[in-house]
């Protein structure tokens, strides 16, 4: 297997000393929803907390020189993750706030003769607030196909991306089908035309190298929770110049220049994107969990669960009856795995994997239009991360081949 | 083992048999439900016939839990007076509540005391409910025509 | 003094065993900005992501299981603290979101001819978000004006509250001032022109028993950091009936009921406002921050300020050259306290205190409409909550009288 | 101790008796600056002449660090050509950055030296600078005039 000592990895992550119903061992196979914290990012909050907490960038004490030290420290990491600049980084509370910002504070910027593009493979969070936008100001909303083979339909790029389009908004990897969507027409379409290009990286920045100036992209959004970070901190990403002449979304302290009764003016970004006391243990948590994987190095992290992701195709594909839904090779694949298992629910599948110390998701994956589109009611998914190793696809095979004896009894 | 606790055989019988399922073109009332977190829908059509139930049929997706737990309420109801099936419904809502500190009244529910056993899985009690919310919504409106 | 053991409370605060500026006692005299944590709230998040760390509501396995079912621990915990249901808890990332949900959220409920009413002693959060309702809309922004001695004047109320007042939001105590607002009147006023009433409740939450029922109030707004919680989360009640006719705010995951490419409906309340993974060991850690709260007691807590606040506006009342901006006695007042001290600047005072270890607030306090309704450019502000003792006051009444020593040597 | 390298005698000099405080009534450009952190403000008036700065006044108000900063800027920078001015501004950056590590080039900053201590209060780094800044926008609008 891959360059990565895994069981020396786990062995950071204290979750993994816990069981599961009746002693049996964690499986965890879930971390596209969330993913466990190491021990040094647990320490990171806790040493804020424990030494140096205080409201950042309020005070001149000693502990809020410290918290904001804490604060800016952090910005930088994760401006260095992403390839970008410190003062392109907004800390929001996840990628959902950074992108529902971007969605109202676009509202003045678009018109009813605009286009916004989005895919048939967005995550919830990335679909409607497009949608609302668009009613908003009465813009049209379109959106890439999806084919049966779970990628992106490229074929009408040029009627999809018109002359009116203002705004495309993707996902890098789709959080059902593993699919990692490729970048480069679209981005130059989009610029052709003069749009922007929004990349929802929720599932992209946790694994796998970002470079957000090669990618040549305007706006970038994610989740610490995704990346070993803490619950409670999202990052928005963007150009520089975008972020100046993009007006507020949330309104409060510590965004502002000047305020009257009646009016306001506002601080250069980012914190005319930060109203209020910030999440500040998190985003220090947050930097710790992306100095974690750097030492990891996130292109090991990649190759682990691209080799990872062979294997479980490779069983799968063994498997009767089961049905991979996406991409079934690891070309342009990441990690995460969805299928349906002859008529066996995911709900119930999922619920005897989990008697063996298996935790998947299953349902819809708040990809609901996608789902449908695929002509599934709901799927199975596995979604495996840097401390996943063969033992845990091997437990998840032979849970669902036991699950067939289970649910098959008469 | 707690997973045979939930997966009784009676449930097993109604997921693979399931009783009235299959929509009758005529009603008095229809409704729709979705179980958003994931995705499970049933649509259930209801008739009343002087203050009871005369039909009541169904269709949808879901798992096991959802689809045997919309034919044993459907089994229940039919022929009951709809005093008589509000009973049954609060007593199952009261089941599924218990946190499996109940094992329900088989005098009352029937096939449904093999739902005990949701009670423990918090996830899967919406899953259990969403044909007897269906239910509850349908003679509501039905009712108030 | 008061009941309280604060010597006993001290030790459950681990910040306290750190020493500032070569080695000086803490005085932490900043709770207004944000206050310290307990032990058993650091506890609390670290448990959760050490134990039960999983996406909440959006997994059928034990760790999802367990994750839920803290979050709706929390959620009930909140609502008993704050007399109100279970279902009536919105969790946000903070005060400003929970105030800027409301703002965006009544867009469409809001018209030119209607009126917005907030006092001018109103924190930035609750003042610019209603500016900004009030531009989307073409409404009136309209408000109680300040009495030189700090209070409301509601002499005018049936001009300021009109007919025309859909939204009355007010502050409940003085992050400046430390004045408490009374409310009956204004609750009288507001529900006979049919307007809903919003307490922003960030001072007064954490420092005194608040029942929304008895208030008879509309909504709530607090943050979690201000009362011994974790950053990052927030709290936004509201009367069940409302929050079912309000439109969400932020759209993502886990707040909808259906959803198709171009559309979408919402789940019931609370959930119709929590979009995305929710800030899940922050919400935990939350209630452990209430429930310590809860078994020292509210009203022990409210009344140890009134005395330790007594004592140190008697203190600073003998100081030649100090004017306490806000009312000068206990009645109707919590143990915040701004102050001017003749010609030395607050920020100067302010680092001359921290070099003694003693951490207050200086500027504008993000309520720049009242400092310069006070005549002031900025004050300097010490707040106070119950792990603090007359040490702490008795050490900032020397602090300032050094400072004068300090900043008057020629 | 630290709170005497931040409040140096000279600084709480030209806090006392700032220079070139009050507004002239002619000038090529105003700019009016603030910091949003603590509510300080600053007006600053600028005339040039041939490249030269002919003269800089102001009004505020403001902590010594901030009152002081303008004042010793003031007195630095009328009489210089543009050019030396920016030498000086940057000079002054940069040891305003130097978090406590610069003492500061005497030759280059005078009395701006003294500012070294602040280096090493984050929050008081805004400031400093906060004349200086209004300076730098100042100059730049007469400039292109
Ligand atoms: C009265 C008042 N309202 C609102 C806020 C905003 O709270 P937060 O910054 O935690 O959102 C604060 C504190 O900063 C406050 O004191
Ligand atoms: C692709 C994608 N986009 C957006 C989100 C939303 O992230 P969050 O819920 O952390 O805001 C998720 C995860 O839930 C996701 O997988």
């Amino acid at each position: 297997m891959s360059q990565l000592d895994v069981a020396a990895i786990r062995k950071d992550f204290p979750i993994f000393t816990r069981t599961i119903r009746d002693g049996k061992k964690l499986v965890y196979l879930d971390s596209g929803a969330t993913s466990q914290k190491p021990q040094s990012v647990i320490d990171a909050e806790v040493d804020f907390y424990s030494r140096s907490n205080a409201a950042a960038h309020r005070g001149a004490h000693q502990l809020a020189e410290e918290a904001t030290e804490a604060v800016e420290a952090a910005r930088e990491i994760v401006a260095n993750f992403l390839g970008g600049e410190s003062d392109e980084i907004v800390f929001t509370k996840s990628a959902t706030e950074s992108l529902n910002l971007l969605a109202y504070s676009y509202t003045s910027l678009i018109t009813a003769e605009d286009r916004i593009v989005v895919t048939e493979m967005e995550h919830h969070a990335n679909l409607i607030p497009w949608q609302q936008l668009a009613q908003r100001t009465g813009a049209t909303l379109s959106w890439f196909e999806v084919t049966p083979e779970g990628r992106l339909d490229l074929s009408n790029i040029d009627n999809v991306i018109t002359e009116n389009t203002k705004i495309v908004s993707i996902t890098h990897q789709s959080n059902v089908l593993g699919t990692i969507n490729p970048l480069d027409a679209i981005v130059a379409r989009a610029h052709e035309v003069g749009a922007v290009v929004i990349l929802d990286a929720c599932q992209s920045v946790p694994h796998m190298p970002i470079n957000v100036t090669e990618l040549n992209i305007d706006y970038l959004a994610f989740s610490g929770h995704k990346a070993i970070g803490p619950t409670g901190v999202g990052v928005l990403w963007g150009r520089s110049e975008l972020l100046e002449m993009l007006p507020p979304f949330l309104f409060g302290g510590s965004m502002i220049e000047t305020v009257t009764m009646t009016d306001a003016t506002w601080a250069p970004a980012p914190r005319k994107f930060e109203a209020g006391v910030p999440n500040m243990a998190q985003i220090v948590g947050l930097g710790a969990a992306l100095n974690y994987l750097s030492k990891i190095g996130m292109n090991n992290i990649h190759l682990h669960e691209i080799e990872l992701g062979s294997y479980l195709l490779a069983q799968l594909s063994a498997i009767e009856g089961l049905q991979v839904v996406g991409p079934v090779d690891m070309q342009n694949r990441g990690g995460t795995i969805s299928f349906t298992f002859g008529d066996i629910h995911p709900h119930d599948l999922g619920q005897y994997l989990d008697a063996q110390g298996i935790a998947v998701r299953t349902g819809h994956h708040c990809a609901w239009p996608l789902t449908r589109k695929l002509g599934v009611a709901a799927t199975t998914r596995a979604s495996l991360y840097f401390y996943n190793d063969k033992d845990d696809v091997d437990a998840l095979v032979s849970g669902i081949i036991g699950a067939k004896k289970y649910f098959g009894r008469e | 083992m707690e997973l045979d606790a939930l997966y009784q055989e009676v449930i097993l019988d109604h997921y693979k048999h399931p009783q009235h399922k299959g929509l009758v073109p005529t009603y008095d009332a229809q409704v729709h439900h979705v179980n958003p977190s994931c995705g499970d829908e049933t649509t259930l059509n209801i008739s009343l016939d002087n203050g009871s139930i005369k039909s009541i049929s169904w269709d949808g997706v879901g798992c096991s839990i959802s689809q045997a737990s919309v034919s044993i309420m459907s089994d229940l109801m039919i022929g009951k007076s709809v005093k008589d099936a509000e009973v049954i419904l609060n007593s199952f809502v009261d089941l599924m509540q218990s946190k499996g500190l109940k094992s329900g009244d088989p005098q009352i529910l029937e096939d449904g005391v093999s739902m005990a056993g949701v009670s423990k899985f918090p996830a899967r009690i919406k899953c259990a409910l969403l044909g007897w919310m269906a239910y509850k919504d349908a003679v509501l409106s039905a009712s108030s025509k």
